[in-house]
């Protein structure tokens, strides 16, 4: 295996790790703040997605698409958090699962009687699209390293976000006390609809990104919700900077996980078992890392101890 | 007599009397369909106790009813192939008889809910319920690409499995079969309740450092529950492979161990018959929403949506009110 | 009630079922909802389609949404055969919940027309007089492909699949008929939607062609991600990847992608041309691969049902299917031992016609083929 | 002098930069009530987590009847028969009284795996939850819920459920806390007799209580303790009065 395949591996994790941060910084803040478990963080990613594509298809502007799924994403994150999710904060986790496991329904099936059966279609802009070459001499699709951009900015943006601005502040201060940020007379259910909001438009920007490389279809968000609960677990539940760790190393995991374990197998074993091995490994190497990682600190790499 | 102990007592008759009605009216399917509801029900009285009792929010329950349902898989299916299990260092042959079955699926979730359980128990709260789901997905991606047992394509049982003294391909005999076994499991689930076991469980559950004080190990307590718990959804699994005939993946899947909780929580976390109640309400409009819209899902998501808003305590807190102590 | 009535669905079609006087019965378990929708739709569709041009009031359809689920799957083949009694079952896409179905549905006398999914169990060992494939053996369009790739003269594709059984089948299918050396053998986790691991190893590979079948979503996020990628080799794979409902949503990534069928809508027979201008007509969207398989199954039962009653003289109505006396879609079709095909193969084209992306015929693969494990079905 | 049936020796505990307990050493002897007092933040919670098993201390050692317990968690030493109650009532809220005494027998008793016997059931367990009960005056009240109990009397259910565990020292976290002067009599009364059952280690912040009931006093300031001794001894220290009494005498 040639050097310039593992560091274009290696690129490639990182592109799916960035992406799972987007989705993962919107549920690990919303647990957070509210400390509510959103199960239905995945169907805004689609929301966000199913809007891109729509829009793309109207106005041929991937740009306007994105502007799309963010606004459609935030506008149904604010939504549901007024309708249905703020009856929940002072619930336990238990009825929390219950009635965002009622929004995926309510959501996929919604979307599938909107926009039908099919899947959309969504491409990458023609100025994204195509190879570039790298030092090194690796062609890379352009458009993922732009989404690693991406995500990095979307990353500092919302570092400097939390550390640097009014809102931070608020939300720091509500991760730590919810009593206090009330009597510093914070508005907070304000704060907790902008929370969920910020949150959702992650998820919708993440879904848009990814919808223009990957199929844009009800039900696209269950997977990587899964991947992001893994995310969030093993970063520690309400860390950014552990979402972010916590989805470079399951984006690493997953892809390089997939490459080298049915290598590792060929050592052994004959090639074609090896590869049928290899690939169950690698399709639960995430789980395991996760159990590892919380049997070694049970409270994540980042969590606040219990 | 409360009106909970009232509810439990038409819900007991009602459980043998309209499935026999459908019976005699000579509708087989409604037997199914009532047979599928009361599997359901056992799966989620398993979870009940994990759940309800000892505060267990597992969202990984669909494991021990997989690893149930495989169970009757692989010994069904090296029966009807003659083929044994293995041969060294003893052989263990297939089985089409279900007591055997149930003692093995019940055995095999046992000792996979008390690895599980010993391992995530370490964590607690949301951790709980993501590392649970973790295992759950492990073993789901485990069967999928498990091939000599089908991987994805699952296992097909082509005759289903034999009880002695009973003839388990006639509907109501299996039903039959199936509504004892629930109902022994609400009785060791009243009993476990009132015992200083579920005392014990149930306070460790809301005050684990009182129970630490007292001299008792609060995690070893939730570990008996979490390995009881899995074992009697293991149980529910082995029936409900042997109601379809047939094991897959699909029963591992998330989905599934959301359902299974749905279940629990639609009819009453903590309550005795909330399984009950909730998985026969659950397969009714599972069952008769899809007649009226092909997007009858949404309005799945609605009712429940409804259920967790406005009726606290599950559709027997609804009708029965707050639950009520032991004195 | 999970089961709909014909009538309730199928609005453009409401002369279809006479509830009354309908003296056979059929109960059609697919997928129309979840994810995989858009292929039981087709299915359901393209059977509805020549059951409404037959107008018969003989027949009475019951349509259930099996949401993907084996244990749906089989609930509803429960209530079909116990409340419904129906006399033959069809419909089901996907070979797992095939497996859940068919075998318990045959053993009790019931007949499967299966108008897509048949798995290698049920075409050698597991075979059973009463299931009839009318689509195809699963591995056969992936063997259109490796014969393709044989007669094209590449001598080292990368080959790729999910690691399901359905996967496993599919390269064996493909190395069945291309007999040659391979330049990489990967399979995926069922469900990735990321495949930049892949075509990274694809490109370090040196392989001179791509074969894949990822079906559904997979594959249009595959392809996507693979035109983008900068690597240009010739890319094969069986048709579910490349068919009318997912080509819209694949867009240019497909053109040019060479598919292996056993139908096109530009097929040269006369009752393909019938069908793929009643179809449009009818739904305002071209025809896929399934609903052409349901056609052809619906046709196949019709051609059955005036033979004979299949509750009343089962063995004559299964000697009528046998006979496959109707007038398939893809021409000469005729049933082989073990109740599956004996057809032509075809290679081919993703190309643009308009604003569609659709196929066209380039070649054909194998001509009269059946399947691999025919010798093994003893019956 | 006989030997103590609780003691700390030397033991330090820091989090951070803060120095949580600073080389304490105090004991509890047969016999008596030993208070320990001091300002808000001198480190009384956690030198209680270090008593009963909560923390491990950094360095020194926990003697409990002449066991090294330092290294056991809270259920072991409560085995060995050291009862707690805690500064926030700690009882299950969805549990009747009698239900919550009961608790402390099923552990008294170590007898957490019986599944089929009923907990509540006529017999030696429940006439030792009752006889906790009507000791500290809540027999009327057995079979109602803790949260429809007042304040008060979930103080006393505290005390009781420590009671049904027998043992042979207790350590009190703040038991009238939040009481009125008529409940904190009552306590007063309660624990004046309780000793003679076994010692208690009480941490306590009403001065008239402490001063009414405690044989001796430690004082702990910044996490060391800078005295010990009888309440005369105490009310005369100048450095108490200066850390801690200055402003209320």
């Amino acid at each position: 295996m040639s050097p310039i395949l593992i560091a274009e591996q290696v690129l490639n994790g990182l592109q799916f790790g960035v992406m799972l941060f987007l989705m993962a910084a919107g549920l690990t803040l919303i647990f957070g703040v509210m400390g509510l478990i959103n199960l239905a963080h995945g169907s805004l990613y689609m929301v966000g997605a199913f809007a891109a594509a729509a829009v793309a298809g109207l106005t041929g502007s991937f740009l306007l698409a994105l502007i799309a799924a963010l606004a459609a994403a935030a506008i149904a994150g604010a939504l549901v958090e007024i309708v249905v999710i703020r009856r929940l904060y002072a619930r336990d986790h238990l009825d929390q699962v219950l009635a965002t496991f009622a929004l995926i329904l309510i959501f996929s099936e919604g979307t599938r009687w909107i926009f039908g059966s099919f899947p959309l279609f969504l491409d990458i802009p023609g100025w994204l699209s195509g190879p570039v070459t790298l030092p090194g001499g690796i062609a890379y699709p352009l458009y993922r390293l732009v989404l690693i951009g991406a995500g990095l900015a979307v990353a500092a943006g919302l570092g400097l976000l939390i550390s640097r601005t009014r809102i931070g502040i608020q939300i720091r201060a509500g991760e730590n006390d919810r009593e206090m940020i009330a009597a510093l007379g914070v508005d907070i259910s304000k704060l907790y609809t902008i929370v969920f909001a910020l949150g959702a438009a992650l998820a919708g920007l993440a879904g848009a990104l990814v919808g223009a490389i990957q199929s844009v279809q009800v039900a696209m968000g269950e997977p990587v919700l899964i991947l992001a609960f893994v995310v969030i677990v093993i970063g520690g539940i309400g860390s950014i900077r552990g979402a972010l760790v916590g989805a470079l190393l399951v984006g690493l995991t997953d892809t390089l996980g997939g490459i080298f374990l049915p290598e590792l197998f060929k050592l052994f074993l004959d090639p074609a078992t090896a590869t049928a091995v290899g690939a169950s490994l690698a399709s639960m190497a995430i789980y395991i890392l996760m159990g590892a990682v919380l049997i070694w600190r049970p409270t994540g790499l980042f969590g606040a101890p219990a | 007599m409360s009106r909970e102990t009232i509810l439990n007592a038409l819900l007991v008759a009602g459980l043998v009397a309209l499935p026999l009605g459908a019976h005699l009216a000579g509708e087989p399917f409604t037997v199914t369909l009532a047979t599928r509801a009361v599997i359901l029900a056992l799966a989620a009285v398993g979870l009940n106790i994990a759940l309800g009792l000892g505060g267990l929010v597992s969202l990984g329950h669909a494991a021990f009813f997989g690893v149930g349902g495989y169970a009757m898989g692989i010994l069904a299916s090296h029966a009807q192939s003659y083929v044994p299990l293995m041969e060294a260092p003893f052989l263990i042959e297939g089985t089409k008889s279900m007591p055997v079955i149930w003692l093995v699926a019940v055995v095999a979730s046992a000792l996979a809910a008390l690895l599980i359980g010993m391992l995530s128990l370490r964590t607690s709260g949301v951790y709980f319920i993501m590392i649970t789901l973790a295992f759950g997905q492990m073993l789901y991606y485990f069967a999928i690409g498990w091939a000599p047992y089908g991987g994805e394509d699952g296992l097909p049982i082509y005759v289903r499995n034999g009880f002695p003294g009973l003839n388990t391909l006639v509907p109501i005999q299996f039903y039959a079969l199936c509504l004892v076994v629930l109902l022994l499991a609400l009785a060791l689930h009243a009993v476990i309740a009132r015992s200083p076991f579920g005392l014990a469980l149930d306070a460790a559950r809301q005050v684990p450092e009182r129970v630490r004080a007292v001299g008792l190990n609060p995690t070893r307590l939730k570990l008996a529950a979490f390995t009881l718990s899995g074992a009697i959804t293991g149980l529910s699994g082995a029936l409900f492979a042997d109601l379809n005939r047939f094991v897959s993946p699909t029963m591992l899947s998330w989905q599934m161990s959301g359902e299974i909780m749905v279940l629990v929580i639609l009819g009453g976390t903590g309550r005795l018959f909330g399984p009950v109640v909730g998985a026969a309400v659950f397969v009714a409009l599972d069952h008769h929403l899809g007649g009226l819209t092909e997007f009858w899902q949404v309005w799945l998501g609605v009712i429940l949506l409804a259920v967790v808003l406005f009726a606290r305590g599950g559709l027997i807190g609804l009708i029965a009110g707050e639950r009520r102590t032991d004195a | 009630m999970k089961v709909l009535k014909t009538l309730a669905l199928t609005t453009a079609l409401t002369a279809v079922a006479g509830m009354a006087a309908a003296d056979v019965k059929v109960g059609m378990i697919t997928t129309l909802s979840g994810g995989g929708a858009s292929l039981g739709i087709d299915t359901r569709d393209g059977f509805m389609l020549a059951m409404g041009m037959a107008d018969r009031d003989d027949v009475e359809v019951v349509i259930g949404d099996d949401q993907r689920k084996p244990d749906v799957a089989v609930q509803l083949a429960d209530e079909m055969i116990q409340s419904e009694q129906v006399d033959v079952l069809t419909g089901i896409v996907w070979s797992n919940l095939a497996m859940a179905v068919v075998p318990s549905a045959t053993a009790q006398g019931k007949f499967y027309l299966s108008t897509n999914a048949a798995p290698a169990q049920l075409a050698g060992r597991g075979c059973n007089p009463n299931y009839f494939a009318v689509s195809y053996q699963n591995d056969n369009l992936h063997e259109a492909a490796g014969a393709y790739a044989k007669s094209e003269g590449y001598t080292n594709p990368f080959i790729m699949a999910p690691n399901y059984p359905a996967g496993h089948d599919s390269l064996a299918g493909f190395k069945r008929f291309y007999g040659g050396d391979l330049a990489g053998e990967v399979y995926t986790t069922l469900g990735q939607t990321d495949y930049a691991a892949e075509i990274a190893q694809i490109r370090d590979s040196g392989a001179d062609s791509i074969f894949f079948f990822l079906p559904g979503g997979m594959g249009i996020s595959f392809l996507k991600q693979y035109s983008n990628s900068g690597v240009e080799l010739p890319v094969m794979g069986p048709a579910f990847s490349f068919d009318q409902a997912i080509l819209q949503a694949v867009g240019e990534a497909a053109l040019g992608v060479k598919n292996g069928a056993n139908w096109s809508k530009d097929l040269d027979v006369p009752a393909n041309a019938d069908f793929v201008a009643a179809f449009e007509e009818a739904y305002d969207r071209l025809p896929s691969i399934y609903a052409a398989y349901g056609y052809d199954t619906a046709n196949l039962l019709l051609s059955a049902v005036d033979a004979a009653d299949p509750a009343e003289d089962p063995d004559a109505f299964r000697a009528a299917l046998k006979a496959a006396d109707f007038d398939s879609v893809r021409g000469d079709f005729s049933f082989d031992t073990n109740n599956h095909p004996v057809q032509d193969i075809y290679v081919r084209e993703v190309v643009q016609e308009g604003d569609i992306f659709t196929n066209k015929i380039v070649a054909t693969a194998i001509e009269d083929r059946s399947s691999a494990y025919v010798d093994e079905c003893k019956m | 002098m006989p030997e103590p049936i609780l003691s700390a020796r030397g033991i330090t505990k820091s989090f951070g930069a803060l120095k949580a307990s600073d080389d304490i050493t105090l004991d509890l002897r047969a016999g008596e009530i030993h208070a320990v007092i001091g300002p808000n933040g001198a480190g009384k919670s956690t030198l209680i987590a270090q008593l009963c098993g909560g923390l491990a201390p950094d360095a020194g050692t926990v003697q409990f009847l002449g066991h090294d317990v330092t290294r056991e968690g809270t259920a072991a030493r409560a085995r060995r028969g050291l009862a707690r109650t805690f500064q926030i009532s700690a009882l299950a809220m969805e549990h009747s009284v009698i239900q919550n005494a009961t608790l402390g027998c099923v552990g008294a008793t170590g007898t957490p795996w019986r599944i089929v016997s009923r907990a509540l059931r006529r017999g030696p367990l429940r006439d030792r939850a009752e006889q906790a009960l009507a000791r500290v005056g809540l027999q009327d009240h057995a079979a109602t819920r803790v949260a429809d109990l007042s304040h008060g009397q979930r103080r006393q259910l505290e005390v009781a459920v420590a009671l049904t565990l027998q043992p042979k020292a207790f350590v009190m976290d703040e038991p009238m806390a939040g009481l009125g002067a008529e409940g904190s009599a009552q306590m007063t009364r309660l624990l004046h007799d309780l000793r003679h059952e076994a010692p208690i280690l009480l941490v306590e912040h009403d001065m008239d209580a402490v001063f009414a009931l405690a044989d001796r006093i430690s004082v702990l300031v910044y996490g060391q303790v800078i005295a010990t001794g009888t309440v005369d001894e105490i009310r005369a220290h100048p450095e108490v009065r200066a850390a801690y009494l200055g402003d209320e005498t």
